[in-house]
């Protein structure tokens, strides 16, 4: 008898709170927004389902493991415990999915035209602005955010999952569940989010400017971008180092056209593998106590807003770079700025057919969205300099 | 404290922002000067690749199936 | 001459034991199955090989790692050191095994029957009545069973290898080796063990039953049932929890359409690569002191009858569903239920078309079979919860 | 103390095949329920796909590789 | 102003030493080596990357991870320091690697003609001869390398990558970086390095010599000769066992015939991603320290006289062997007894058709180069065992 | 000291090559005599390989895709 007692106290109804039903719903919601709506889904499938195995009652995905005296192990950590501590707070994972980034990037379009560096770096505005606005939620005491966790939820403005989830678990690990929630789910918005920013900030004569063709790139200008990129961070911001110098050893991998063996483990089996376990990491930090605060809808206001501010950030840049150049720059190009690549570029693609039904941007876009990624990868870098020590 | 936080945030902002275009303005000109060596230097190197209109695919169809596709082809046409 | 005592010492001549001598005979059977039989080969040729290397004397696979007081690294441990203790150990490889055998499974035919769980629950009498008899056994001093052990012998009759690796590495890892071999090979007996059971527990008549053309599924029904089923291990069960959770998490990859990327690597790279070291893993149990004895005898015979009894209960459950039910079942297909996928549903079938030629019973076998694996981990839970405590 | 062994193992079958019937029963339920669920309030989501006959190959060619398969074959038509 | 200067002093400019902007070059030197000149691309990109990253001033990519008093983590550690201690330290990258070189290693030409197992043991002459000659080196003072170090270097003379990785990492860390970077240099340079020495050995007579067409090879002699060669390792040498085991389990993985999808990982999914963090951990040890001193000239030009030795060996036991056997050898193919696979065997078929335009001796040379591998893992077992107390 | 150093040197040479003869040349006896074993006692047991005259493709065309290839041939060769 006292064995079915057990029995019945062990089972997850005896035992589940309100708090670990809710999460389980924030995972079943987090799950229809990815199969059915298509937000994120390689993220946010492992994220959903992440947060609903760590919210089940006494499954112990989360459990450290127990050693006794002699170092011996006595019961096994779960499944979630070992991704969590051997992936993302080493930060290992979000670095290795950068070097699959970085072997999955053309940067032939922003070689074309290296200007659109420049809508990169104004977008990237997006993530201190809500840096600042996180901190003045903090110093009013409306929330209880600190200067390390305004700069986490700052990054969410740099549209980039992997970035955000790096300096996240460097800042500010409890609100890993709520950033990468929100970075993903914000990411898959820019459809919704940018296309009335953009049409607000251009006038259609604006939105008609039809770019040159760009310039043929030659393999050798590619081969040695990633080198030259590298060497910057080296010299001015090895904060920056472990992201960009993954990603730019991705990068070199894919240009260099002599280990594609390994290029393409790296785009496929490496890059897929991580992301299944990162997914299910970030998951494990979807706890109620951490989820279920007033600090995470701070979090999901702010990351918007971020979003926001890069977009119209990248379009007036554009719109400044236009008037310093002879070469017509279409501002509809510059919210791509804030990465979430190909999904921004695309977007100005579209808002760019709109406008005139033969004016092709998608490849213009690309130059101003990988250079967002990079963009996002060095205001990161500052951030763990400044904040991080 | 309170002010210290929002002074920690301006301090953020500009120097993260200073950083970030510092940087990538750099990355412009260094990109600008490695382009104009290779057209001036390694100009024959080999054809230079347009970039395609179209986001590439992410997983390519590896060139050795590419290959055994062909033969496939040639050997097929060969019967006819 | 000093050095060259020291290489005579060295060598494995000198220092074999009769027992790494029979191991290694063992280990040579195991690949001979594995290779010329095709017992289960994926397993078995790593164990079989894993076997060989862990009973070379001086090789050190199994080394433990030394470190000086400062915790500096004086002397790397064993490669199968390594992968027991970070993969075996800690539970991790048989749950990512369970993730890509989820996202291997088609729960399309279950969809279709859902009475087919039925038998699955049934086959699993098997492992509680072999349960029973190494209580017996250790009850009555011919053998020295404890109820852990009991417990994971029983599993050996759900016929589910990672399922009984999982049970055993946290109930009784010293009879990992012998479990994970008789599983596996009964696993590729199935053809040889079921029939005369099948055949002496039904007449011609029965095994002539023609079953309905199975319902077309939506794929909205496969996308729920793995969320279906994962609901209710939260509720229930979660001690079933890592095992059912994953082997959910990649069924719902695989049906969710939207995450082919990670589905096919789950399903190929990684789980290959488990594989391979599962197997290793395994066969660093396989030593003499640990397998040449009077347990394993037990072990293997007990596991035989775990697979008979699970056919019987499978096929007789089948009968008695049969009674109260307007559409028919071929008993046949309860034999499927013991899991032992997909070699027991083709066993079904074959003996289905032996009795009418006409009679296609694979695709109603799948039912049972799939059914068989959620079962086996469910027993798999209540053991752990029972006496793994 | 063998007799606790005896009564362990009693125990693991009761508790345990009980726990396997009511899961699997409930689980049998819950897919009735839903399937009847879908097939009221979401029957034109798609065209249902029949189970096939076969037990599926496990590692299917990809997509693009197909289609890469399609791209050869009518070049090579083209070119007749 | 504080963070301003906090930024600056932060920043690579201010920190970089002479020795990093050295070794800096070196890294470049590396990967223009490897991309432009195709010397061994798949591990000197990432070795020359890993030299990038790890002479970032900054950039802590091989900085320790830092816990509290309670074991929890206060500041994770670099990307190289966990590769380099979690897969060169403990030697399982050069394991897996050689499991996946046993996967793609067919043993057929040896097995057609298993005199060339000779023309690879009398290669390996290169290993030792250059043990004595750095040992010399140390005992009269000149460098300052000690018996350990001596085998390290010697092993370089083995011309097989994983294996000069793993002696090294168990005798001589400290060199890793020299001791790779030269044996793959050098491997890649065989084109160069090996036919001076084999016209000046050879008569064109010799050179002409046509050998007889090798005899089919039975699927069974292929799966029989990893147990077998696994045997006699077992018996003799066991210190050579983790490499020689792992490399026959690669191989029965691919000739038995029945794991495909497990030998397919093994060959490509898993080894190219083992390859790059192998790769980059190597380049952890490429600190200025380690690498810019009079010992690595030392171990390059011991390397390179090794190589030469060992070429020499090979070619001379070739004429030995004509001598006695009424079968011809080509001493051409005598090179091949390097390993260096396949690089060597297609120089010997080179240098065969430059004197008859009929001979080809691809496949024949192909016999000693997999015998060169075995020989030099019988080598560095002899070196671990003797010298890795 | 440094006599040690070249005594060790000496040492290592001697076992090291001593052994790797005495292990390679086992590895040929043992094998011819396998080979031989198998040659007479199971030589119908498949037709032999005979090796390629090249270096083998180290990443071959898996069978699945050679198969899907096939099959497009085929039914490509249908239509016609
Ligand atoms: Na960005
Ligand atoms: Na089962
Ligand atoms: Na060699």
């Amino acid at each position: 008898m006292n064995n079915f007692l057990g029995l019945w106290f062990d089972s997850g109804l005896a035992q589940i709170t309100l708090g670990q039903l809710l999460m389980m719903a924030v995972g079943l919601v987090l799950l229809y927004l990815a199969i059915r709506r298509g937000f994120e889904p390689l993220l946010l499938v492992p994220i959903g389902f992440g947060t609903l195995l760590v919210n089940m009652p006494g499954a112990g995905f989360e459990a450290a493991p127990v050693f006794d005296s002699l170092g011996h192990l006595e019961s096994p950590g779960g499944l979630l415990y070992y991704i969590y501590h051997a992936g993302i707070e080493t930060g290992l994972f979000p670095l290795l999915i950068f070097m699959g980034v970085g072997a999955m990037t053309d940067f032939g379009p922003l070689l074309a035209n290296p200007r659109t560096l420049f809508l990169g770096a104004a977008a990237q505005f997006g993530i201190f602005a809500t840096v600042l606005g996180a901190a003045g939620l903090g110093a009013s005491g409306i929330l209880d955010f600190d200067i390390r966790d305004a700069a986490a939820i700052g990054i969410i403005g740099g549209a980039d999952g992997p970035t955000a989830i790096f300096v996240t678990s460097k800042l500010s690990p409890d609100l890993l569940g709520a950033i990468a929630v929100a970075a993903y789910s914000y990411m898959a918005l820019v459809p919704i989010i940018q296309p009335p920013i953009m049409r607000a900030l251009t006038t259609p004569a604006e939105r008609q400017i039809k770019m040159e063709q760009l310039r043929p790139v030659y393999k050798l200008e590619k081969v040695v971008f990633p080198l030259i990129l590298l060497t910057l961070v080296a010299l001015l911001l090895p904060s920056a180092a472990p992201l960009l110098g993954m990603f730019c050893f991705g990068n070199l991998m894919r240009e260099c056209g002599v280990v594609e063996r390994l290029s393409d483990t790296t785009q496929n089996a490496l890059i897929n593998s991580v992301t299944i376990f990162l997914g299910l990491g970030v998951g494990s930090k979807m706890s109620a106590e951490k989820f279920l605060n007033a600090e995470t809808l701070g979090i999901l206001t702010l990351g918007m807003i971020a979003f926001c501010i890069g977009t119209a950030a990248g379009v007036l840049m554009a719109k400044l770079l236009n008037r310093f150049s002879r070469h017509p720059i279409n501002p509809l190009i510059g919210s791509a700025g804030v990465s979430a690549v190909p999904m921004a570029a695309r977007v100005s693609n579209k808002l760019g057919l709109e406008a005139n039904p033969h004016n092709f941007l998608l490849m213009h876009a690309m130059g101003p969205n990988v250079a967002g990624v990079i963009g996002s990868a060095v205001a990161a870098g500052v951030m763990i300099s400044l904040v991080g020590g | 404290m309170q002010s210290t936080l929002m002074q920690g945030g301006m301090d953020l902002m500009l120097y993260g922002m200073g950083t970030v275009f510092v940087f990538l303005t750099l990355l412009v000109f260094a990109t600008a000067a490695t382009s104009s060596l290779v057209q001036r230097f390694f100009p024959v190197d080999e054809p230079p690749r347009i970039p395609s209109r179209e986001v590439p695919a992410k997983t390519p169809v590896p060139p050795d199936i590419l290959k055994a596709i062909q033969t496939a082809i040639d050997r097929h046409r060969h019967r006819h």
